[in-house]
């Protein structure tokens, strides 16, 4: 028997798996699929301080090996989140979540991680500096290692559970803005967010997606999230949360190499509502195939 | 919601660049009309969403406009071709809210929804008058299938070159009573419609989807009660809560 | 008749289809395939001032939509390049072509282009600041907006004949730098390089490429490319070669309502060394398609 | 270098994870044993090199084993499939250089190429030594094909289970004389080829290409005469140029 399990600042989790935050929504509708409590943790949709609908649509494109979304962060606000969606997940899953958070202000973000910080059910909160869909907002948290910093050591200051920083791939030094984060406190770094992208539609000579740019997922960006985790995971001594176009137990195993301890599975969701699950019933015959005992124990093994 | 692959029974020509497609698998999570599958297809990423058009037993009918690489691609399938399909999509019409004299309007792609609708209305006794508007002659199709479900039914095409003339609209102020609508086709149709009159009715619209099945969020919309996500708690929505 | 003439800096380009540098070496071995004058033009192989053999191998992998390269700029070297390369090129090629030139310090970049502007077939002088396979070179010039103008600038000086620079992709900001570049006289702009990023081999658990990273190509990209001339060409006023992933003729409209006036195509020619040739024969039924008289007129049609 | 849509004849198992495929096309750009073919399949961005195994008109023979995506993927295709292939490509093996007592090496799927060259070997009238090594008695093929042309086999296993115990080079020991050898393997094989006798020969190579063709300079070596791309100069190289 192989051993799946890994640990992300002391948390357990019976497998790396994790649905992405935004391709899951706030996990309890998708009980109806398969029992929820075979995933090793589920990471929330963003959420923020009040409630928002995001961009204009259409906010969906087709792309090579990958899709693009300007979805812009739609979600009920936290207050909702917390009184409405948390207990209707309470009741299909009983493991610790990880509570995504976004914000336009050092303020909301405060304000949004407060709130999550004090739910039983949150085990990490995922602080998203690097959502590409806002205007002003958002992302510029995360090109700069001084803001992203900042961000981090004013959630990190409200919250007693674990933080990790969650980074935008669209930046000339990622291993920089990582060791800023973890310097300022940071328990760990989920990356990679979406990278900027574009569509144009032939027929209309236009930008397909209303808000014009949106954030590209899916396998198309696995080696460029995969470079990205093996470089912070040079650079930085906590936990590496790694994702980006994973969408088999082979993704996986090649992430954990890199360095991340843990995997989201994002936009294979979107295509394949059961992704998640097959990738945790092959995971084992993967690592036998390796010859992989025990997952924990090959995490940043290729450095 | 369920996800099986699907054996494709027949795949033919219906007009101009429209294709029907019978398949065969578990259909079991179809509901209701206006309801849709969403289909993987090789080499490309994001399934393609289209309605059950009818459904008998396992055997789920489906037409489909070419009008890009997934479309195209479909239309090259052929019996004993495979498709892996998510079933049970949308909520669908919901025939038990509708009044006695109906209308049901569709533009182009959006007429096949309405042949299963029109199916079941006939069979509970409700005999629809039905509308199916073209572009043009060469894009017409089902008018004999709506004809022999005992519909009565009205084709109009933009240019004049087949039936009445015209958009959807300019067959509607022909019929002389109804009281209830179901329109299924391009925005600026369904628009048409709900301007034309005050009587109730319900829409299905489309949008670009990333997952179909409420996962990702791509494809809301604002209505009166809120944001809705169109593959979930759409593609149809009650007339009175639609915000344009 | 569809009018598919573009021109770069007053020069005449039949149509917009130019090979990538470094995947079409330095042309005239590929006349055996087809004749290369019904290409726009082509973009040679980086030189340097001295030979290279470039990277250890292995140094290609295979990427979803896309592969890997590391071959880090092999080549004879510049005198080699104007004795040997352009005169067999000259024999079965009449047009103008472009030199795409590499270096690890400004006096390297001036020596090489001083070379490749007396060169009478050379017509544009393509500035490679982006190469992401050259240990401690070349990379630096492109992330950062004050190096990219001083090459810029060094290049500028020497010349006589057009200066394209070549930006990388991997950075936070590409208007900004592209916006560096014009304002040091650049005559245009190339974009994008490769994506920097990596594979790991599941047998052997480490990294599959000798050189560890290596740049993305290929369809994976093009979005990403996409977006990157939209924003050059809100930010300059010069022309802009646009690539990444171009596969198609489709994919050449696209690239020019972003804002490209010219194209090149890379990856694609390895997969299939007819590409360009079946690119340029379905372009102008493309055109007819979407309704496009004339290729020139749609550049930056998109904004 | 040719581009053209083969058509599979058989493709069938012929040991473990090996299997053999013949293909139907335009073979006229192949010119000499130890070239290549590199095949496109569906969804890879790469294609994938395979050695010319045989060839009898425009029938091609190919050999290959499954150790990944594309290769598992050739694996599931059937007479009637298509492929699209770029023939010609490489060197190949110069059988005008070689002198008359030859050896032939081959490990493992470094074993293919061999049998093309044994063939056009003996109907000059030279008889050639082959040593076909394995790992295991299970992996082992093509020993009879050799034998049925004539030629002297020996085989070799590394755990003993079949034939010569050992490696190739235990068997090249039992070769009374030789003076030319042709080989093709692992680089470990080789090495170990070159390594066992001063006698001249012409090894070939194997690198991860992007091309095939020489158009991206991904699978260079280093050579006494200087840099060399193993899908255009090789993969073939000669003994005295080879730099470890
Ligand atoms: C709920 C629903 C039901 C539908 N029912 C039908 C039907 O019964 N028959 C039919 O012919 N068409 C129907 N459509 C439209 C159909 O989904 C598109 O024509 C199809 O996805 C186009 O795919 P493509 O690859 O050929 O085109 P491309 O333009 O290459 O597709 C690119 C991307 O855009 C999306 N897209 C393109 N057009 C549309 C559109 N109109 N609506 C939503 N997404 C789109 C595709 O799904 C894909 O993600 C329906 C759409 C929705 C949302
Ligand atoms: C000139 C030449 C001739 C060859 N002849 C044969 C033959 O006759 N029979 C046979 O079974 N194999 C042969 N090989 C090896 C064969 O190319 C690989 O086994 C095959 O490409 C693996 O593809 P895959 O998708 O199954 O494996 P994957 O590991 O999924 O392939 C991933 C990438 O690595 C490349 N790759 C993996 N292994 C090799 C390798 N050993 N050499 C080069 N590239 C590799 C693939 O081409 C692909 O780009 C030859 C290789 C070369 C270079
Ligand atoms: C539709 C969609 C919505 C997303 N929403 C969020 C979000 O709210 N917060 C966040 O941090 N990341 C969001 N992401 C990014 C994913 O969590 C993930 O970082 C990214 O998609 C890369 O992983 P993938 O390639 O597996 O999808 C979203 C992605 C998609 C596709
Ligand atoms: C094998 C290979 C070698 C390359 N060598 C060079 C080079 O020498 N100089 C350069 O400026 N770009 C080089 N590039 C980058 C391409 O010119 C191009 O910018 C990039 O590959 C993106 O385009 P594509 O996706 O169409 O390949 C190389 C790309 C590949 C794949
Ligand atoms: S398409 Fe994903 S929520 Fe509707
Ligand atoms: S594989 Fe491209 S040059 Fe040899």
């Amino acid at each position: 028997m192989v051993d799946t399990k890994v640990f992300l600042s002391g948390i357990e989790l019976s497998n790396p798996i994790i649905p992405a935050s935004g391709t899951f929504g706030f996990g309890a509708e998708f009980e109806r699929f398969y029992d929820l409590n075979i995933l090793g943790s589920i990471s929330l949709k963003g959420t923020t301080a009040q409630p928002r609908f995001g961009n204009p649509t259409p906010r969906i494109a087709e792309c090579p090996s990958g899709m693009l979304n300007s979805v812009g962060l739609q979600n009920p606000g936290v207050l909702e989140v917390c009184e409405t969606e948390l207990p209707r997940l309470k009741e299909v899953y009983i493991k610790p979540v990880v509570a995504n958070i976004s914000g336009f202000s050092i303020e909301e973000y405060v304000e949004c991680a407060l709130a999550m910080d004090s739910q039983e059910q949150v085990g990490i909160i995922e602080v998203n500096i690097s959502c590409p869909n806002v205007h002003g907002g958002g992302m510029s948290f995360g090109v700069s290692p001084k803001a992203a910093a900042e961000v981090t050591r004013a959630v990190k200051d409200v919250c007693s559970k674990p933080v990790y920083i969650k980074l935008s791939p669209n930046v000339s030094n990622i291993a920089e803005i990582a060791l800023a984060c973890e310097k300022a406190g940071a328990d760990g770094i989920s990356l990679i967010n979406t990278l900027l992208a574009m569509r144009i539609d032939l027929k209309t000579k236009k930008p397909l997606l209303a808000n014009v740019m949106g954030g590209l997922s899916g396998p198309a960006i696995f080696p460029v999230a995969l470079r990205m985790v093996y470089e912070v995971y040079k650079a930085v001594s906590i936990p590496i949360i790694g994702m980006g176009g994973v969408s088999s137990a082979e993704d996986v195993i090649e992430m954990m190499l890199a360095g991340a301890s843990a995997v989201q599975v994002g936009a294979a969701n979107l295509k394949n509502p059961f992704a998640c699950k097959e990738i945790i019933e092959t995971l084992p015959a993967a690592m036998e195939k390796y010859g992989i005992d025990s997952l924990s124990e090959i995490i940043g093994g290729a450095h | 919601m369920k996800k099986d692959i699907f054996t494709i029974l027949t795949n033919e020509k219906l007009a101009k660049d429209v294709f029907k497609m019978t398949l065969q698998g578990d259909t079991s999570e179809i509901k209701a009309s206006g309801q849709f599958v969403n289909i993987e297809l090789s080499g490309l990423f994001l399934r393609r969403p289209i309605s059950v058009c009818d459904l008998e037993g396992d055997v789920l009918t489906l037409i489909y406009k070419t009008v890009g690489e997934g479309t195209e691609q479909m239309s090259r399938l052929s019996k004993g071709d495979k498709l892996d399909l998510l079933t049970g999509l949308g909520n669908g019409y919901d025939i038990t809210k509708c009044g006695e004299k109906l209308l049901l309007a569709g533009g182009g792609v959006g007429v096949p929804p309405l042949y299963l609708l029109a199916r079941q209305l006939i069979k509970t006794g409700k005999i629809p008058s039905v509308i199916l508007g073209f572009n043009s002659k060469e894009d017409v199709f089902f008018e004999d299938e709506f004809k022999a479900l005992g519909a009565e039914v009205f084709v109009t095409t933009a240019d004049g070159s087949y039936g009445i003339k015209g958009f959807v609209t300019d067959a509607i102020a022909q019929i002389k009573s109804w009281d209830y609508s179901f329109a299924c086709g391009p925005e600026a149709m369904l628009k048409a419609v709900y301007d034309c009159s005050e009587k109730d009715g319900q829409f299905s619209f489309e949008e670009r989807m990333g997952c179909g099945f409420g996962a990702c969020m791509g494809c809301s919309c604002k209505t009166k009660y809120g944001a809705k996500r169109i593959c979930v708690e759409g593609p149809v929505l009650e007339k009175e809560e639609i915000i344009w």
